[in-house]
């Protein structure tokens, strides 16, 4: 068994990570990693959403039939992210000003719904959180390394308003990078979120050829 | 009736969905290896979106605001959703088994298509009226799958071309959108409202 | 068959009923609070553009609406002190580069601006958010200016002949800025008496 | 006696080749490129030269990468036409890392991932000079009014170096608008296009490239002989640049008399900005257009819709590169379903009716 | 007369000049001939000699069998040597069934049929079979027993027979000179062609590059109104079937149908001229006009050849080679077969043989396609070579299907102009056969499943008979033993 | 509060109802892909995949339980059709293709022992006891039951020969990047 939650850590962590794996999630991927400090916000708030939703629905699968499925898994999270949204803007309103907008986008983001099908209908209550937890923080590293990509390439600087999100003891990861007004601007727009999740994809294929693995080529939609 | 046409045209063409809201993404990269079934998912995907935009702006004027349940928004929507997609399902499954088949895993993914949550929350965004509303999402759906063909086309020509393996498949995909949004900013500055 | 069938509704509308409730119970909890949260940001924003020395009430409670001259309901929070209104502020828009630039503008009874501060835009990041007071100071410049001081004509960034400077490279944003603070302080001159009047 | 069998018929080849296209191309860019060099002075011959030789380089540096022979492949021309295309699409005076960048996009990101030569389905020089243009709109939008080589108001050699390398230059005292720019600012504080276009040089003197605007985008003259020239040894068809420019000059005559304070004419728009260059160099590139020749209309046609749809509405002044990428991006779609008529089949691909046939 | 413009097409260096002006002149007997059992298409003939056998010029050595096929004559007295597996003129470099000739040097003819003494008097039948009796082929190439096509006159309303005089292929000029040398034999082999078709009308079409030919003709045709001579644009491929049939009559014969279904029937000049001496005189087809061109050979010439003449004496007959050729070719450049050896027969549809130096064939590495539709605009049969040659290097069969491939007349005219020098009619022959292996592999799998189902019937029935048997055994058994017992029981 | 729960719950009831009522009406039975599979294999019932006969082949691939690899006789093409049919890549540029066999009985071995005959399922394999036995190789299928039962050993499988008309040219030469997986 303690190999299992090893493979599920594994997996949500690098082996099948959702977004450089099974390429689902990819709207706030792109949307949400204008700087490194928007996308572990908005992986983190992810996170808690695939994490409770996923306990939920191992929890209470075993009342939901075929038909209605779809509906019930969307339902939880939906209400996982509603109840987010809401506690989040009474008690962290700060964090909220940062996050408010991006947070009912969770709802449509693929990999809540995707773990839900593939792993927490199946599986029992503890591994399917793990695996929501794990694909999560999954989600997060890959959001935040492709964030931090482009805000330095774009803007020049690295977790700028970091403080904003995590408290001001956090404040001295804003840094600098390069120079003011050196960026280059494509990085930080529409075409710079394709490019750097390409590139990243690139760099993780580079380390799985060095650790010997072959190339998959395919993503989560081709079976 | 200018303006109406208006909208359809902007949000198909300057606020694309997928290349400027960044909606709908999970779908663009992963149904868009063949024009065919992009085109049939586009088409799936503009009838839900189109179905579910009216629906939603009924659930909006008539529920939530005369009684003030913002809060259930999502939850209500997503509902909406996540019927009238499975609905079609059902519908598809007998009516084109082949179709089915090709679509089969992706149509539970409209449900989850950002684009088709993000339309109807933007509606209430921007206040359009039911008409409007109406438009937007087909317009929004329009963009949808002409952006799907485009980049299918794209696709299936990649394949041919010998990309070196380091690029092959996902990554070469992206770095396409990327030049593909990259030409799309030329409608940037278009204001059509 | 029939039962089979039903079963659908009943698992979906307990689901429903269950998360329904569980929501309801959320909202039910947070509501005050976040209602007093949204108070707290506009008193927030409202401090940008109305110094706190010159009112002695509390201005985002203090609320009129006007119509402007297309007819469009305009909220304004006055700032009052002694009874006489000392200040007031309003929200402004712009057409900018991508879309319209939502600004606050602060004047006092003279017509003199107080602050000007954007609350919402989709301005191109390194370009148009060049008027974000945290970028530069481009946006705090108007504070002290009049309708009168410099003359209408000279309300127009440089390269339109008038005073304002661009940004080098971004012309259209500052452009829909000084549009819109030219605007507004039109609105304040066309409805001064109604704006100041207390009743 | 044993005989090579390793290849069928046919066993004659005419006498063509990709370097001797591609050699064509660039003996056709040259006089349009000369004239501009002396127009635009030292400054511009640096940015050319540094864009060409970093389109070079970093094709090379590809190359040896995916260990494919460096320069056999790197003589077949196509990177230097990319270079040089390009150098003409980049304002004059640009400063060196606009060139070296330029061709990192051009050659890294649209060309060698897809796997070199004829695999890009994206317009490389195009997706260079738009990369930079959204990533630099200032500096890209930093045109001068020309100096010829030599006059009084040009820069000496040792100046040229500071202003290409050291960015010694104060562009917000020299910059001027192109013809396309200042109409487009004019328009956007209110002043119609019938009033600003008689501030421009007259349109003979725009033909002639005496106006500011990019290395190549001016002397459109010039640019229009080497289109011929490449009609005339048959590298490019008249398809593709008979589409641009008719469906340009029609949208802009037809707006223009619907509306000519907001719409400037057909012969303006087809004789400013890159209309020529665009046409005749840039649209017909092989790899990314449609290879049948109804396919290269339909290609041609939205190349000059999408054109004057950005110069007229979008936030840009100049719209060629845009629409050569967007119609680049639709040309699979072209492919796909506009075909030649096979012999014998109707265009759905049935066998003709035989009645047809016996008529 | 009126022509009519044909789509694509090239304009290849013709270098007919090196031949065009060498009249036909005869080759000596060579030691041995080789006459393999297929040199047509359709099925291979059957051997009636025994090694051993002494035959006469123009006697039969092989029958033909079944309805697409044609016989095999001596082309000279002789003795037979062998029958034996020897290379075929064919790039497989495969061995064919072949029998070996010794000539005798005195070259008896043997019995002939009795000549024809007013063609026009018999009735179409008696001409076609004739003509299947000489075992006359096409020869502009294909080598399709031309007895067949004859017959097409019972099956199909026809209107013209279309001769083919075009020769659009570069260095052949063995054609040019059968109609100058034999004009009046070419026009008379056209009039008892039309007459065994029953087509009204003949048209003889020329390319404009050959004037003599066409000024010959003209002349030997002027005495009959029902002839036209067409000089059609010099234009390869012009020669192609349904492509000359579109110039002359301005029709486009439907895909997958014949050309006779629009009522053309198209017949090589050298074909008439066979079925001329075969119906004027019971000649049967044993030699053959044959090109020997290129540069690598030092004289070249024309020369008419009897049938299983091996290459290589008819290069020394020219002169031997001048350097050692790139390539040699049996028929025109563009759509021959590259030989594997020059000890292999000339067969009846070798119209040339062609030795090329490295320079004529201008052979370069191959490059990435650059996508310059050059090949697109060329295609005579408006296909997209590129996009096909790009599917079949995936092996991608039913897009390469999809995009027409099995329309294509691999004229190799893509091939030809393609600037990255990217083999594309190789591509689309390698896909032909790819495809055509794959439908008899359907075929034989259609079988196989029929043979299996019957089996199965077969031995479904067998088991139930048996049953049935052993059922009807046991009851009798049963009987039997009852009446036994009855029989103990009461003895 | 209730208003918020009670219209939840009533939407979810009838969205419920509407989805089971879909789901009965627009059920579909049986797999229509078993059937079109089964035409795609050889239909020679021989076993080699592992499955008694064509059928059961073709309903384990359809429930995905098979590799479309499965059939040796259908060989690589076979393998590509189905992997269309049932949507999904595999790489075959590895998988070995033996190319067309067909059986040969060595005469010298064979005894006439009349058991080949008998297991053959084309009735391709003629002779009479204790005399030699041939193969037509027309119908020979190559599903190699003659070569596994005979106890002499006689039976060899050899790939068909090429032959003029069955030679065809060859792909030119690998110019680009080998096929790729799709
Ligand atoms: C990617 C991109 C983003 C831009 N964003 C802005 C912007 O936010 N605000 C703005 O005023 N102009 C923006 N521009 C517009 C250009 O800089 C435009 O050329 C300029 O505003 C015109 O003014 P000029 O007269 O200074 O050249 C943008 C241009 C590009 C290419
Ligand atoms: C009844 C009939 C059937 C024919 N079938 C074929 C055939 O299957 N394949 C073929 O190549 N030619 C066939 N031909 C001959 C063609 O019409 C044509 O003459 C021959 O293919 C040579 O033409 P080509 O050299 O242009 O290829 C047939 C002719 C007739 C009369
Ligand atoms: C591309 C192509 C070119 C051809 N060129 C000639 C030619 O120049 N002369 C010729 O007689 N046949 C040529 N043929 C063969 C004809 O299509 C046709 O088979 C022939 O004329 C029929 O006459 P036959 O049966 O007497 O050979 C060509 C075929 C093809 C496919
Ligand atoms: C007529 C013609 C036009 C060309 N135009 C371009 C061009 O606009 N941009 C470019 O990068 N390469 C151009 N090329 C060169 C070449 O096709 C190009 O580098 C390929 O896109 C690289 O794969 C052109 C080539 C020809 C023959
Ligand atoms: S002629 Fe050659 S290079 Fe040109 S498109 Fe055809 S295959 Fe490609
Ligand atoms: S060989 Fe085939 S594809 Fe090529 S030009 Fe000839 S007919 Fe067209
Ligand atoms: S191996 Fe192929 S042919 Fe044999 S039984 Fe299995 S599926 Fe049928
Ligand atoms: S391999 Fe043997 S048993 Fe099978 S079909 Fe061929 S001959 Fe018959
Ligand atoms: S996250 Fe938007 S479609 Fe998947």
């Amino acid at each position: 068994m303690a190999n299992n939650y090893r493979q599920i850590v594994k997996d949500g962590l690098w082996e099948n990570n959702g977004v450089l794996c099974q390429m689902l999630g990819m709207c706030p991927t792109m949307a949400m990693t204008t700087s490194a400090t928007n996308g572990l916000g908005m992986g983190l708030a992810t996170a808690f959403v695939m994490a409770t939703s996923n306990l939920l629905i191992a929890a209470l699968r075993g009342f939901i039939t075929q038909e209605v499925r779809i509906p019930v898994y969307i339902l939880i999270i939906a209400s996982m992210v509603t109840l987010v949204d809401l506690s989040i803007n009474a008690y962290m309103h700060e964090l909220y000003k940062v996050l408010g907008l991006f947070i009912p986008l969770i709802v449509s983001n693929c990999l809540p719904l995707g773990r839900a099908e593939v792993f927490a209908s199946r599986e029992p209550v503890l591994p399917s959180f793990l695996d929501g937890l794990f694909m999560g923080i999954g989600f997060t590293l890959s959001l935040t390394a492709i964030g931090a990509c482009r805000e330095i390439v774009g803007s020049g600087t690295l977790f700028a308003d970091a403080s904003l999100l995590l408290g001001h003891s956090f404040k001295f990861l804003e840094t600098r990078v390069l120079p003011a007004d050196t960026g280059i601007l494509m990085a930080v727009l529409p075409p710079g979120g394709f490019l750097f999740t390409g590139l990243l994809l690139v760099g993780k294929r580079i380390l799985d050829i060095r650790a010997g693995k072959p190339i998959v080529l395919a993503g989560a939609h081709s079976v | 009736m200018q303006e109406l046409i208006l909208l359809v045209v902007g949000t198909a063409l300057v606020n694309n969905v997928v290349l400027a809201r960044f909606l709908g993404l999970c779908s663009f990269m992963g149904v868009t290896t063949k024009i065919d079934t992009a085109v049939g998912l586009g088409m799936a995907t503009t009838f839900v979106m189109t179905v579910s935009s009216m629906i939603a702006w009924g659930v909006e004027t008539f529920l939530l605001v005369p009684h003030d349940l913002a809060y259930l928004r999502t939850v209500t929507f997503i509902l909406v959703i996540a019927a009238v997609v499975q609905f079609t399902e059902s519908v598809v499954r007998k009516v084109s088994p082949s179709l089915f088949r090709t679509l089969g895993i992706y149509l539970p993914l409209i449900t989850t298509n950002c684009a088709v949550l993000g339309i109807p929350l933007l509606n209430v965004h921007d206040k359009f009226n039911f008409i409007q509303s109406m438009l937007n999402g087909f317009g929004a759906a329009l963009g949808f799958s002409m952006i799907l063909a485009i980049f299918a086309g794209l696709r299936e020509r990649l394949a041919l071309a010998a990309v070196p393996r380091l690029f092959m498949g996902p990554p070469i995909g992206f770095i396409t959108a990327s030049l593909l949004a990259l030409a799309f900013m030329g409608f940037s500055g278009i204001h059509t409202n | 068959m029939k039962s089979r069938t039903m079963i659908h509704a009943v698992v979906l509308g307990t689901f429903c009923l269950g998360f329904g409730i569980v929501l309801a119970g959320t909202d039910l909890l947070t509501n005050d609070e976040i209602k007093l949260r949204a108070v707290e940001d506009l008193q927030a924003s409202l401090v940008q553009v109305i110094p706190p020395v010159i009112h002695d009430n509390n201005p985002a409670k203090d609320v009129i609406t006007v119509k402007d001259e297309a007819g469009k309901d305009v909220t304004v929070y006055r700032a009052t002190r002694g009874g006489k209104v000392t200040g007031i502020a309003y929200e402004i828009i712009g057409n900018g580069y991508a879309g319209e630039i939502h600004l606050i503008l602060g004047v006092d009874a003279e017509g003199k601006i107080l602050g000007v501060r954007a609350t919402e835009h989709h301005e191109t990041p390194g370009l148009g958010d060049k008027i974000n007071p945290a970028k530069t100071d481009w946006i705090l410049r108007f504070t002290g200016l009049s309708l009168g001081a410099p003359p209408v004509e000279k309300w127009k960034v440089k390269k339109d002949g008038g005073q304002f400077d661009q940004f080098s490279g971004a012309t259209i944003t500052p452009r829909g800025v000084v549009g819109a603070v030219r605007g507004g302080l039109q609105f304040f001159a066309a409805h001064k008496a109604q704006l100041l009047e207390i009743n | 006696m044993k005989i090579l069998v390793d290849k069928s018929a046919p066993f004659t080849h005419a006498p063509t080749s990709v370097q001797k296209t591609m050699a064509t191309v660039l003996l056709a860019l040259v006089p349009a490129t000369l004239f501009n060099a002396t127009l635009f002075g030292w400054p511009a011959v640096f940015m050319f030269l540094i864009t060409l030789g970093s389109c070079l380089g970093a094709e090379a540096i590809c190359l040896s990468w995916s260990n494919k022979p460096v320069l056999p492949t790197l003589f077949d021309g196509s990177a230097a036409l990319t270079g040089w295309l390009l150098a003409m699409s980049l304002p004059p005076w640009a400063p060196w890392w606009i060139g070296v960048l330029g061709a990192v996009f051009a050659i890294f990101l649209a060309k060698q991932v897809f796997g070199g030569l004829g695999q890009n389905p994206f317009n490389p020089a195009m997706v260079g000079r738009v990369a930079l243009l959204i990533s630099f709109p200032v500096q890209m939008t930093a045109f001068i009014a020309p100096r010829p080589l030599f006059s009084s108001t040009a820069p000496g050699f040792i100046e040229s170096l500071g202003i290409t390398f050291a960015g010694r230059v104060d562009f917000d005292s020299i910059s001027a608008a192109s013809a396309l720019g200042y109409v487009k600012t004019e328009l956007s504080r209110g002043i119609p296009v019938s009033q600003s276009v008689p501030h421009l040089p007259d349109l003979m003197d725009i033909a002639l490239g005496m106006h500011p605007g990019s290395f190549g985008e001016t002397s459109a003259l010039l640019i229009l002989a080497g289109g011929l020239f490449l009609l005339a040894r048959r590298v490019i068809s008249w398809h593709i640049p008979t589409a641009v420019i008719g469906t340009l000059f029609v949208m802009g005559a037809l707006f223009n008399a619907i509306n000519p304070d907001r719409f400037t004419g057909g012969v303006f728009q087809v004789i400013s900005g890159a209309t020529f260059l665009g046409a005749f160099f840039i649209a017909t590139d092989y790899v990314t257009s449609p290879v049948s020749k109804r396919g290269q209309l339909v290609y041609g046609c939205g190349i000059g819709l999408m054109t004057w749809i950005i110069r007229s509405f979008a936030g840009y002044p100049e719209g060629m590169a845009f629409a050569v990428l967007l119609m680049n991006a639709l040309t699979p779609l072209i492919d796909h379903h506009i075909r030649p008529r096979p012999f014998g089949r109707t265009r759905k691909g049935e066998p003709l009716p035989l009645a047809r046939g016996e008529k | 007369m009126k022509l009519f413009p044909i789509r694509g097409g090239i304009h290849p260096d013709y270098r007919k000049e090196l031949t065009s002006e060498k009249p036909i002149v005869a080759l000596p007997l060579p030691r041995l001939l080789y006459l393999p059992v297929q040199q047509h298409m359709g099925a291979p003939a059957n051997i009636t000699v025994q090694p051993g056998d002494q035959v006469k010029k123009g006697q039969v050595l092989a029958k033909g069998q079944g309805a697409v096929s044609a016989p095999i004559h001596a082309p000279t007295s002789g003795r037979i040597a062998e029958i034996a597996n020897i290379t075929a003129p064919h790039p497989s470099g495969l061995p064919q069934n072949t029998i070996i000739l010794e000539p005798d040097g005195k070259d008896e003819w043997g019995d002939l049929p009795e000549p024809l003494a007013d063609p026009f008097a018999a009735t179409p039948q008696q001409i076609k079979d004739r003509v299947a009796g000489a075992g006359i082929v096409g020869m502009g190439g294909a080598a399709f027993p031309s007895a067949v096509k004859l017959g097409l006159g019972g099956s199909h309303k026809l209107e013209i027979l279309l001769l083919n005089g075009a020769e659009c292929e570069p260095y052949l000029t063995c054609d040019d000179r059968v109609m100058r040398e034999y004009a009046d034999q070419v026009v008379d082999g056209a009039r008892i062609m039309a007459h065994a078709l029953g087509t009204p009308r003949i048209v003889i079409a020329i390319e404009r590059n050959k004037p003599q030919s066409l000024e010959l003709i003209k002349k030997a045709a002027a005495a009959f109104a029902n002839i036209d001579v067409a000089d059609v644009p010099v234009q390869y491929p012009m020669g192609a079937e349904r492509h000359l049939t579109q110039a002359v009559t301005g029709r486009e014969t439907p895909a997958r149908k014949l050309t006779a279904d629009i009522g053309v029937v198209v017949h090589n000049v050298a074909t008439a001229r066979a079925v001329h001496q075969a119906v004027r005189f019971g000649r049967p087809l044993i030699s053959r006009i044959v090109t020997v061109s290129g540069n690598a050979v030092r004289e070249p010439k024309n020369i008419e050849v009897p049938l299983g003449t091996k290459v290589a004496e008819l290069i020394d007959f020219c002169g031997g080679l001048a350097e050692t050729p790139r390539r040699i070719i049996s028929g025109g450049p563009m759509m021959g077969q590259p030989l594997p050896d020059l000890d292999v027969p000339v067969v009846k549809g070798t119209s040339g043989i062609l030795a090329l130096t490295a320079g004529e064939v201008n052979e370069r590495p191959v490059q990435p396609c650059i996508r310059c539709g050059s090949c697109v605009s060329i295609c005579p049969c408006g296909l997209v070579p590129v996009e096909m040659a790009a599917v079949i290097r995936h092996e991608n069969m039913d897009a390469a299907v999809a995009w027409g491939v099995m329309d294509c007349v691999s004229c190799g005219s893509c091939s030809y102009i393609c600037p990255s020098h990217i083999p594309l009619a190789q591509y689309f022959n390698y896909a032909k056969g790819r495809l055509n292996e794959q439908d008899r592999e359907r075929r034989k799998r259609d079988l196989v499943k029929r043979l299996v189902e019957e089996r199965a019937a077969r031995l479904e029935k067998a088991a139930k008979a048996k049953r049935e048997a052993a059922a009807a055994r046991a009851a009798a058994q049963a009987a039997q033993a009852a009446t036994a017992e009855a029989n103990r029981v009461n003895p | 509060m209730l208003l918020a729960v009670g219209s939840l719950t009533v939407m979810g009831a009838a969205l419920g109802t509407v989805l089971g009522v879909a789901a009965r009406f627009f059920a579909v039975e049986g797999n229509p892909l078993e059937a079109e599979i089964l035409s795609l294999l050889p239909g020679s019932q021989c076993g080699q995949c592992g499955f008694v006969g064509c059928g059961q082949a073709a309903a384990a691939l359809a429930r995905g339980d098979a590799k479309v690899t499965l059939c040796p006789p259908g060989g690589k093409a076979v393998a590509e059709k189905l992997a269309k049919k049932v949507g999904v890549r595999v790489d075959l540029s590895e998988a070995e293709d033996r190319g067309p066999m067909v059986a040969y009985i060595n005469e010298d071995l064979c005894i006439g022992c009349l058991r080949c005959m008998q297991e053959c399922s084309t009735d391709a394999i003629v002779g009479a006891p204790k005399q030699m036995h041939t193969v037509v190789s027309e119908v020979c299928h190559a599903c190699a039951k003659c070569f596994k039962i005979c106890p002499t050993e006689a039976v060899e499988m050899r790939p068909i020969a090429v032959t003029i008309s069955s030679w065809h040219w060859q792909k030119p030469g690998a110019l680009q990047a080998p096929p790729q997986v799709h």
